[in-house]
Order: structure tokens, then C-alpha cells, then sequence
């Protein structure tokens, strides 16, 4: 783990509300995973205090790539940073996604924001299986499609692709999904990753997500971002630490 | 090797210099410790105990607010005897001095786990949180409450010979009542402060922010109160002060030990900065040299009040 | 006509819309005219008044603090005298409720302010500061002391009709005790919160900023202990509550609504955009608009707790 | 008074720490006056959550320009605005210099960033009257001449011209004082304008003198500025709203 200042090198606009930022960071960029994070101290203030966890969204040599959405004052000010600011960063944090699993094509599935991980993953995966991404959004302008490859496209108001929503879409692939043997990557707001669980338990697919939480740290020293358990009655584990990234079958969504 | 004496003295407690971890703030040393050698920083005090392991409360734990977070964790912790069996032999790796923070229910619970743990060698001194707001059942009756603190006091002292620490709530009338108590019952010092009870709403679901509706404020936003409850109890009552509550540099921390103080803790800066406590000391021996105190300890409650 | 009724009642106040001004955060209203037309506000109330001018305190009497800022005027005012031959004639001049704040020294003091301001027709209302920490001969004790507070309200309110509201320090354990004190002698809401106490020191002089070692904290940073303070006393007591503490914007006035109070006032904000009482009124009916709420005062106490 | 939002337009470095910035603002600039203020916002954020107050330092045609040093988060801040950023400005605010008084010779004595007004001062004075002005610094480098004209120059550590404070090479000059009616015009830190006073006292010199408070508003409804009425007894008078500039027979200071 590093507690680092490196300097924004980059600052592209996606679209409306949604930025890529490359940041030179050979420390992190060497040994982050995908489904790992960091968080980020926008600005060396007490307003905004905390610092904001972000996907690590690529890694490209030296350089790695955040990809958010403008939400308040802290994307806001991440948003504006010039050239050569420098960013605060903490991290590698969390477990990222196993992908060492016995399967032949990974399923991806995004929702809006979910999207952020997958660049990464999808570039550690390409030579290893097959892969097959779903990304879902309210309306087309919340599509984000970057970096992913062999991607289908849910809406819920059908501007873009399939009407409905991600896990509909890949309810309607399911002849083709269970043809193989499969392991779903899911990141994406907590109602879209209930379904995705309910889908995969159904189907009996093996099954990761990425989950959210409030965080104070981000590495296990505040307690603040619960989940609870599906193993052991009782018990939460963290979000920050024992996650992001989960298999379903470990957590209560 | 350095000029200036940065080692402070908390009643019976010595400490290479007062630059403290605090509860709940830094777990029980390990993730921590990969930034901040605990060999350089004047203590540690673990998240707090309880005789049996908590879940805590559910989410939502945590909302930001200006300059400042609340905080309704539930005293989530592994509980006493894990306590031992799993955390002590990894902190017994550093020289630090470990300081048990006790939270509990019932005085029984209080006196319970002390006894439990006053064997263990590597804990040098207690804190006893009173002043836990999020916990339903206990804590904040102690608190608000100086008799059941000054009680707290006499029935833990008992059954322990280690430095005794009360940790005070800053949500009373007068916090010096309070600090007075533990000395007249025989408690070493007083920590003060823990967090402010706060709260915050979702304008749009009309839900709290927290699951437990109200939370504890920390963090800079908090530090004028602070810094006055420090100098309240250190102008009426005859006790070290341990000061805590928004420090966010060297800076706030002289600034609590003009207040009074005679070490400071620092809570909700670790989860901004981790490394930030290690770093502190040597700026703090910088100042002292610049304005050349030979021991950090003087300034303790060196205040210059005109009256 | 907007679709939105903004109207809210404190007890037998009723005000146009929930946006009041704070005590000792726009003066007599001179100044700020320039910025916000008064007619379009709920209500402005003075500065806290006493027998006599009173002087203040010598500065420094401001300080900034992380998202807050604290305060040491002394109560600096003009009197009540003054005030009626100079400050109302200007005030006559606006269509919107004036409410007289009074700060005294003891309760005589308190009795004799409204006596004398009671027949002024353009005074709608009263708000007794009980709370002020500034003031070392008065304020502190009333305002820590469950019965003063009743007694100042039962010897004000058999000297007056009009609507009689208690301002309230947030610096007691139980808040709800000094509201429920307020409505047995008779008072008709209670306003919460005033500034908490809080000070801060300069770390190379070891002066306290202020001359007055204590000040009062204000702004954003008390935003949440204000939220507690309101809904502890909405859950405990049946009296109307005008929330303060941090307002920055219209979402804040709506969290305050929610979490129990019945109309709103702006301080330290007045400072820094003189302007933003004004417009929020408007910001408030959009968002009336966009939830489908038909009467903003439906908000009060709306909050959506699981017991 | 405005409270409006106006671009900077430059941000220029005089001297180490020293900042000029200029900023559009016709609403402002028409109406300001030598030794007035306005009260800044240096972002629209709770952390610094007061306005900071600067006098006006000069004006040009639609432009008004503030003449800084850096000394902490809020002028940190105001320091990298880039070109085109808006700052928030509340003013004008205060009462200026009053000029028209019955003298032929201006004095104009500056310590340190107390030389801020008066660019604009001599400006609105060198068509009337003739001007004098003495500047001091502890050291060459904290000595601001931008602006002002007929200029001596004073360092404590005699770095620059004249060793010894300001008010000392005024005495230097006494001679040349005395042989016009004069009107002195001052700021600078408290302990200098103390010993202004003291100087103009001795010699029945005419005197204003710009002072500087602690302020919350800025406009006179905090009460957060007393300065002691020389006057009235046991009465404060506001710097934001009575001044900042005085008559030093009117205050204690
Ligand atoms: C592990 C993890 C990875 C993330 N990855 C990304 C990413 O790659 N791209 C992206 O755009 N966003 C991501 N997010 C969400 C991102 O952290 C928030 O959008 C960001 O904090 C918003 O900050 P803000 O200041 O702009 O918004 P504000 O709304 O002003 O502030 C956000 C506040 O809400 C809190 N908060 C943050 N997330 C949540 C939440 N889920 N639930 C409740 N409170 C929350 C924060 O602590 C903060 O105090 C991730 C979150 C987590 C936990
Ligand atoms: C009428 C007036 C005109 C001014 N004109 C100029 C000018 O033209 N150029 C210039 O460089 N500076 C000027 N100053 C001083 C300037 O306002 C401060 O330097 C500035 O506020 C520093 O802000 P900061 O955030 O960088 O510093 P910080 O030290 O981080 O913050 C300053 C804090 O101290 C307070 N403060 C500001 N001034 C004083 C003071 N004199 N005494 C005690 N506390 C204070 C502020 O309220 C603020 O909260 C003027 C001050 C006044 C009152
Ligand atoms: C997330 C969190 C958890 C905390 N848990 C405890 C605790 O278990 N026991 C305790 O005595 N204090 C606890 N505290 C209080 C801190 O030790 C400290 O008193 C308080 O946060 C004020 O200091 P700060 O502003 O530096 O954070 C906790 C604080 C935070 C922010
Ligand atoms: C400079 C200043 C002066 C104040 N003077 C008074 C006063 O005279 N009487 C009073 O009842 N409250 C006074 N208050 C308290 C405010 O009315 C208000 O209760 C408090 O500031 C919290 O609100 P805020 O955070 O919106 O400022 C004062 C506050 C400030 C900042
Ligand atoms: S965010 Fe602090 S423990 Fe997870
Ligand atoms: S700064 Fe507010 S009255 Fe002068």
C-alpha cells in the first residue's frame, strides 16, 4: 500500500458527467489488480475531509486510469484538475476479482458507473478466455462502453440497445451464456447486483461483484463499510478489506 | 541524538512523546502499521473493547459533513478474549505502549473485562469509554451521568494497578464535574474528548444518513470544542488531560497542549492520512527547537490568559 | 399564485415562509436590506438586546475555524432604548414579522426588556437568549440550568401576549429538558441551536484568539449537532422548534424541517452571502414543487425513523 | 454594494509571495473608491468559510486590481486562479480616503503590504496635489513601490535605501514636511501606524490612517471589527464599516 502524490496527466470527458483521468503512477500501476481501488484526497483541505474510492479503471505502463462520474464537490474538483496537478492516492486497495477460476468465457455485466473496473479486467482476461460484456444504463447517455470489448447494450428507456435492463438482457443470452462454462463479473448499483445474484444463483453460475459502500479509510481501520456475511450468522465483513469484490455466494446483498 | 525531550508523563504513564493513535481509529495496530512505524509514535489505544464480541450497527456507519464525519460504527469488536488470543501477539512485535480502551454495558462489564486483561503484560495502561454515544443499551447513561462515572472510576480502579484513563464525553454541561470525579475516585487522567453527537437526514428518502439515526461528529470541525473542554477541565481540576478531537497537524497539537494537554490522540485524521501521526513528531521536536523549549511537557497548559 | 403554500405557524406566529434571519447575524436589519428585500423573508430577528448599551468585548472577537468560525461579541448592542427611537422606525418600513431578541444578566433584566418593548406594535414576537456564552456575569448559568430557563420563561411570559420563543444553548446534556422546562411556563416554541462553545489558541504567543478565551461556534461545521439537537427535542416534547445552526443552502433548511423544525434561521451564512437568505425561499418552493408537497409545513418532524 | 462574480483576467507575480490580480469588473470598478475594500470568497466551498477583505488596490477603466502577499489557505487559493475564473467579490465596502481635505502635499506612508491602497490613492491624488511617499519593509524584498510615484525607501535591515522603519525616514524628512500644509496618508501594521501617529501628533500633521481587523461580514452586521473611539468614551466604532480608514485623532489604536 502507498500513500502517494502523482500528478494528473490527463483529464478526458467521456461523456457528459463522466471523466477518464490518467495519472502517472508507477508505484500503483505496477501492482494494482483489477477490481482493486484506491482512494483518492482531492485536495489537501479539511472540505472535502475524506478521501473518495475509486475502481481502478485501466493500467497502461506507467500510468493508471480512474473513470467517474461528477456526483459533488469531490468529482467536481477531481473533475478540474489541470495537467500536472498532483492527486493524492492511497492504495492498492481490497481484493480484486479472481480470475484464476476453471471457466471458459468471462460474463461481464455493468450498470452506469459498474463499467469503471472492467477496462482492467477486460485487458487481463482477453488472452485468457472469452469474453461477453453486458452494460446496462438508465438511458443512452449513461452507457459507457469504454475499453470494453464484445459488449451488448441494455436501457431501461430502450434509447440504446435492448429495452430493460442488464440482467434482462443477459436472461434473453441465456441459452447462449449457459452453453459454456461461465463466471459473471458484476459491478453496478446495489439493486442491479441483486438481480444479478438472483439470476446467477438461479442458473447456478459462479459469480463476482463489486460492491459500495459509505468509506471512511478504505483499508480496514474505521469499520464504517459493513456487509453482512452469508457464511457465518452475525457477522459483517468490510467492505474496503475483505472486498470489493465478493463472490456471491459470500455476502448478503 | 535529539535536544529537545519530546517524552511526556500521563499521571504514571510515560511516553516517548505524546503523539497518541486513538480508539477506533486505528483498529487494533495492524493496518496501520504498514504506514506508521509504531515504534516512533507515543501509543496506541485499540478500537474499544467489550466483553463479548459486536457486530455493530448495520449500514450506513459513515456521513461526511463540513470538515468533520459522524460516525454510529456500534463498538463493532472482536471482544476481549480474541482480543488476547489474536491482536496481542502481533503488537507485542513493537515497542509501543498498548492501551486498552474498555467499553461496556454494565459497571460488571467494565470491571469484567479489566480484570480480564490487567494480566496482560503488554497493556500498560486503561481507557474507559464512557462516552460512547451509538451504543443503545449502555454508555451514554455513564457519560452524561457523574455519579455513574465517578462509579466507573472506583470499581475499575479495584481491580487494576495500571494507569486508569477515563474517557470523557464533551455532550455534558460541564465536562470538569466529570474530570473531578475520576480524580476523586482515583483515575490517573482524562481523555477529552470523544465525539460530539450529531446527525444528518436524506432530504429526498426523509431517512437518517445513519442507520442509528445519531452518530458521533470527529474530525477538524470539532477541534474549537475540543480544544475548549481541555482547557475547562485543565483550569478547574488537578488531572492530566489527554487532548483529542480534529488534530490534523503538529500544529493542533501544541495548540492542545497550551490548552492543557499532556499528550493528544489522533482519530479521524488516520483514516485521511495514515502516515500523517509518524510524521508529527519530528515537526513537533522542529517547533520546540525553534522556540526553544527543551521539554515538550512544558507546554503543557502554558496558556498566557490574562485574568 | 405558486401552487406551493409556504406558510408556517410557531404556535400562534404565523410567517410567510420558514426563513428567518438570526439573532445577531444581520444587526436591525440596516444593512442587509441592501442585499435581500425583508418583505420576501419569514422573519428577522435583532440582535440580542439588552437594558443598557452594551460595549462588547474587545477584539479580537472573531475567529475562523474549519468550516466554522467562532465568535466573541459580548452581546454589543444597542440598548433597548436606542433601539426603539433609532432601529424600529427603519424596520417600520418592511412588511415582515420583527422579533426581539433579549440577552439580560438576570431575570429582572430579562422581565424589564420585554415590559418595555412589549408595547411596541411592529415587535411580533420575542426570542429570549438564555444561551449566550459570552457574557461572563449572565447568560452561562440560565442557560445551563433546567430551572432558570423555566423561571425567565414564566416571569417573561406573565409580562407579555405576544408569541414568546426560548433560544437555546446546545451545551447541556439533554437538550429536551430545557425545551420541555420552556413549554410548562408557557412558552410558545423554543429556537435551537445557539453556538457551541469552543476556543482556540495562537500557537506561538499562547494567547487565546480571543479576548474572551470562549467564543461561540457557528456555520456548517455545528450543522449535524444542530440536526441531533432538533430532532432530540421534536421526538421528546411537544412545543414547536426553530432550527438553527449551519444553514449554508435550501437542502439544509429542508434537512432541518425534516428532522423536526417548524421554520428555520441564517446566521454566520448572512456573512458570507448576504443574499442567499432570500433566494433560498424560491429554491425551497421548487423543491416543494418537485416532492408534491402541497404545504411546506408538512415537512416538519417528517422524518422517516424505524423504531 | 455587490455581491458578483467577476473573472480574473491576470494573476501576476510582483515579488516573491506578492501577488497582483486583476480582475473585470465594471460594476465595481465605477463606483470604488481610494481606500475602500471588498470582501472576497475565494471559493464557493465551506473550508475557508469566511470572505477574506482586500483594499482596493487600483483601477482601470472596467478593471479593478488586488495586490496580495500569500499567507494562508485563502490566499493560497486566490494565487492560482487561473485567467477566466470567477471570484466572488462583496463590495465596495467601507469608507476610502478622504482627499479633498485643505493640504498641498500628499504622504503617503507605507509599511510592508500596507502599500496595497495606494496605487490607486496616488492615482486619484497626482493631478490635485503634490505627493510624497515613504515605503518601509524588514527587508529589500518585502518592500511593494508598484504603482506609486516620488518614492524613498526605508528596510529595517537597511537591504534597500533608508535603515530604520518608515516613520523614522519620515522624521529623516521633517524638514521637508513641515515646508507645506500636508496631509499624511498611512498603512501598514499596527506597531507602524502606532508610531505614525505618534509622529503626525507631535507635529499637528493631518492624518488617516488604514487599519486592519479580524472581519466576519465585512459590511457592518457581525460586529466582529471594533476598533476604540478616541471620542466617545467606552465606545467601539467598526473597522469594516467606520473605516478601515480613520482620522487618527477619531481612534485608539
Ligand atoms: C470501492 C468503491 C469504488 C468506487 N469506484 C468508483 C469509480 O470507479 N467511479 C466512480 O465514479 N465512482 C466510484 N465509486 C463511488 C465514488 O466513491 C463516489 O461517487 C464519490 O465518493 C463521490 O464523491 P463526491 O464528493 O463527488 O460526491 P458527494 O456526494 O458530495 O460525496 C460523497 C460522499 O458520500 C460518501 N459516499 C461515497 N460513496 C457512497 C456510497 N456508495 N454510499 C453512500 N455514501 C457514499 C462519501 O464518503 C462522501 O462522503 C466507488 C465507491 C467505492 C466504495
Ligand atoms: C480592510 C482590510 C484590507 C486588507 N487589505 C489587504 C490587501 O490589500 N492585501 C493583503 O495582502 N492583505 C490585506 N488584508 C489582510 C488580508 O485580509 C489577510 O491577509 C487575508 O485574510 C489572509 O487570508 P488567508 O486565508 O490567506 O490567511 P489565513 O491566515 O489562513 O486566514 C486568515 C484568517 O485570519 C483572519 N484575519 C484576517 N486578517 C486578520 C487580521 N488582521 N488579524 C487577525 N485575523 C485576521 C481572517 O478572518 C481569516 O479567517 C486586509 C485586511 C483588512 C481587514
Ligand atoms: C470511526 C470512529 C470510531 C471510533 N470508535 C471509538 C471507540 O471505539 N472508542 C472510543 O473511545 N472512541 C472512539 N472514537 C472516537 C475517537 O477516538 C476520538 O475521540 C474522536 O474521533 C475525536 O477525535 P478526532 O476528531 O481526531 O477523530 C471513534 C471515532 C471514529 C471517527
Ligand atoms: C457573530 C455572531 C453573533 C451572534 N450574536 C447573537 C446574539 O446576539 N444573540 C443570539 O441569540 N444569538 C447570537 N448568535 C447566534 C446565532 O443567532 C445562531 O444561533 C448561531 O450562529 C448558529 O447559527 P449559524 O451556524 O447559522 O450561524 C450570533 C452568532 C454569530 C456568528
Ligand atoms: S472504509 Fe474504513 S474499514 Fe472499510
Ligand atoms: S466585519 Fe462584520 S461588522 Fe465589521
Amino acid at each position: 500500500m502507498f500513500v502517494i502524490k502523482s500528478p494528473v496527466t490527463e483529464t478526458k470527458q467521456l461523456q457528459e458527467n463522466i471523466f477518464l483521468q490518467k495519472i502517472h503512477c508507477p508505484e500503483i500501476a505496477s501492482v494494482i489488480k483489477a477490481g482493486q481501488f484506491l482512494n483518492v484526497r482531492v485536495l489537501e483541505s479539511t472540505y472535502p475531509l475524506l478521501r473518495r474510492p475509486f475502481s481502478i479503471c485501466d493500467v497502461e505502463d506507467d500510468y493508471i486510469y480512474l473513470l467517474f462520474n461528477v456526483m459533488g464537490e469531490g468529482t467536481i474538483i477531481l473533475s478540474h484538475k489541470p495537467e500536472g496537478a498532483l492527486i493524492d492516492l492511497l492504495g492498492p486497495l481490497g481484493k480484486g476479482f479472481n480470475t484464476e477460476d476453471d471457466y471458459e468465457l468471462a460474463v461481464i455485466a455493468a450498470g452506469g458507473l459498474g463499467a469503471a473496473p472492467f477496462p482492467f479486467l477486460t485487458k487481463e482476461l482477453k488472452d485468457k478466455k472469452e469474453i461477453k460484456t453486458f452494460v446496462g444504463g438508465r438511458s443512452k447517455s449513461d452507457v459507457i462502453t469504454y475499453g470494453m470489448i464484445n459488449v451488448s447494450v441494455a436501457t431501461d428507456d430502450g434509447s440504446a440497445g435492448y429495452k430493460g435492463t442488464v440482467v434482462d438482457l443477459m436472461r434473453e443470452n441465456l441459452q447462449e451464456l449457459k452453453s459454456k462454462k461461465i463466471k459473471v463479473f458484476a459491478c453496478g448499483p446495489t439493486p442491479m447486483l441483486r438481480a444479478v445474484k438472483e439470476f446467477c444463483v438461479e442458473n447456478d453460475f459462479n459469480c463476482e461483484v463489486s460492491t459500495e459502500c459509505a468509506m471512511a479509510c478504505g483499508f480496514g481501520i474505521c469499520q464504517g463499510c459493513p456487509i453482512e456475511s452469508a457464511n457465518e450468522k452475525d457477522k459483517y465483513l468490510l467492505v474496503c478489506k475483505d472486498g470489493p469484490v465478493f463472490n456471491i455466494k459470500d455476502v448478503m446483498l | 541524538m535529539s535536544k529537545v525531550d519530546l517524552s511526556v508523563n500521563i499521571g504514571p504513564l510515560k511516553l516517548r512523546n505524546p503523539v497518541m493513535l486513538a480508539s477506533g481509529t486505528v483498529g487494533y495496530g495492524t493496518e496501520i502499521s504498514e504506514f506508521t512505524d509504531l515504534n516512533t509514535i507515543g501509543a496506541i489505544v485499540t478500537k474499544s473493547l467489550s466483553l463479548k464480541p459486536r457486530k455493530g450497527n448495520p449500514p450506513q456507519r459513515i456521513v461526511e459533513t463540513p470538515s468533520g464525519m459522524l460516525n454510529a460504527i456500534g463498538l463493532a469488536n472482536v471482544g476481549v478474549e480474541a482480543f488476547i488470543k489474536e491482536k496481542i501477539p502481533f503488537l507485542k512485535n513493537y515497542d509501543v505502549p498498548l492501551i486498552c480502551n474498555i467499553a461496556a454495558s454494565t459497571i460488571e462489564e467494565y470491571v469484567e473485562c479489566t480484570k480480564i486483561l490487567t494480566g496482560e503484560e503488554t497493556i500498560k495502561a486503561f481507557e474507559i469509554n464512557v462516552s460512547c454515544p451509538n451504543v443503545k443499551e449502555g454508555g451514554l447513561q455513564f457519560g452524561n451521568d457523574v455519579k455513574a462515572v465517578g462509579k466507573v472510576t472506583e470499581m475499575v480502579r479495584a481491580v487494576t494497578d495500571k494507569p486508569l484513563i477515563i474517557k470523557l464525553s464533551p455532550n455534558v454541561s460541564y465536562i470538569w464535574e466529570f474530570a473531578d470525579a475520576v480524580k476523586k475516585e482515583g483515575g490517573d487522567a482524562v481523555s477529552a474528548i470523544n465525539t460530539v453527537v450529531g446527525s444528518a437526514f436524506d432530504i429526498y428518502t426523509k431517512k437518517p444518513k445513519l442507520f442509528n439515526v445519531n452518530g458521533g461528529l470527529s474530525g477538524p470541525a470539532i477541534k474549537p470544542v475540543a480544544i475548549a473542554k481541555v482547557l475547562e477541565i485543565s483550569r478547574k481540576v488537578d488531572i492530566p488531560v489527554i487532548g483529542i478531537g480534529g488534530i490534523m497537524n503538529w500544529k493542533d497539537v501544541i495548540e492542545f497542549m497550551i490548552a492543557g494537554a499532556s499528550a493528544v490522540q489522533i482519530g479521524t485524521l488516520n483514516f485521511i492520512d495514515p502516515t500523517a501521526a509518524g510524521k508529527m513528531v519530528g515537526e513537533l521536536e522542529q517547533y520546540c527547537e525553534q522556540m526553544n523549549i527543551k521539554r515538550i511537557s512544558e507546554l503543557t497548559a502554558s496558556y498566557d490568559i490574562e485574568e
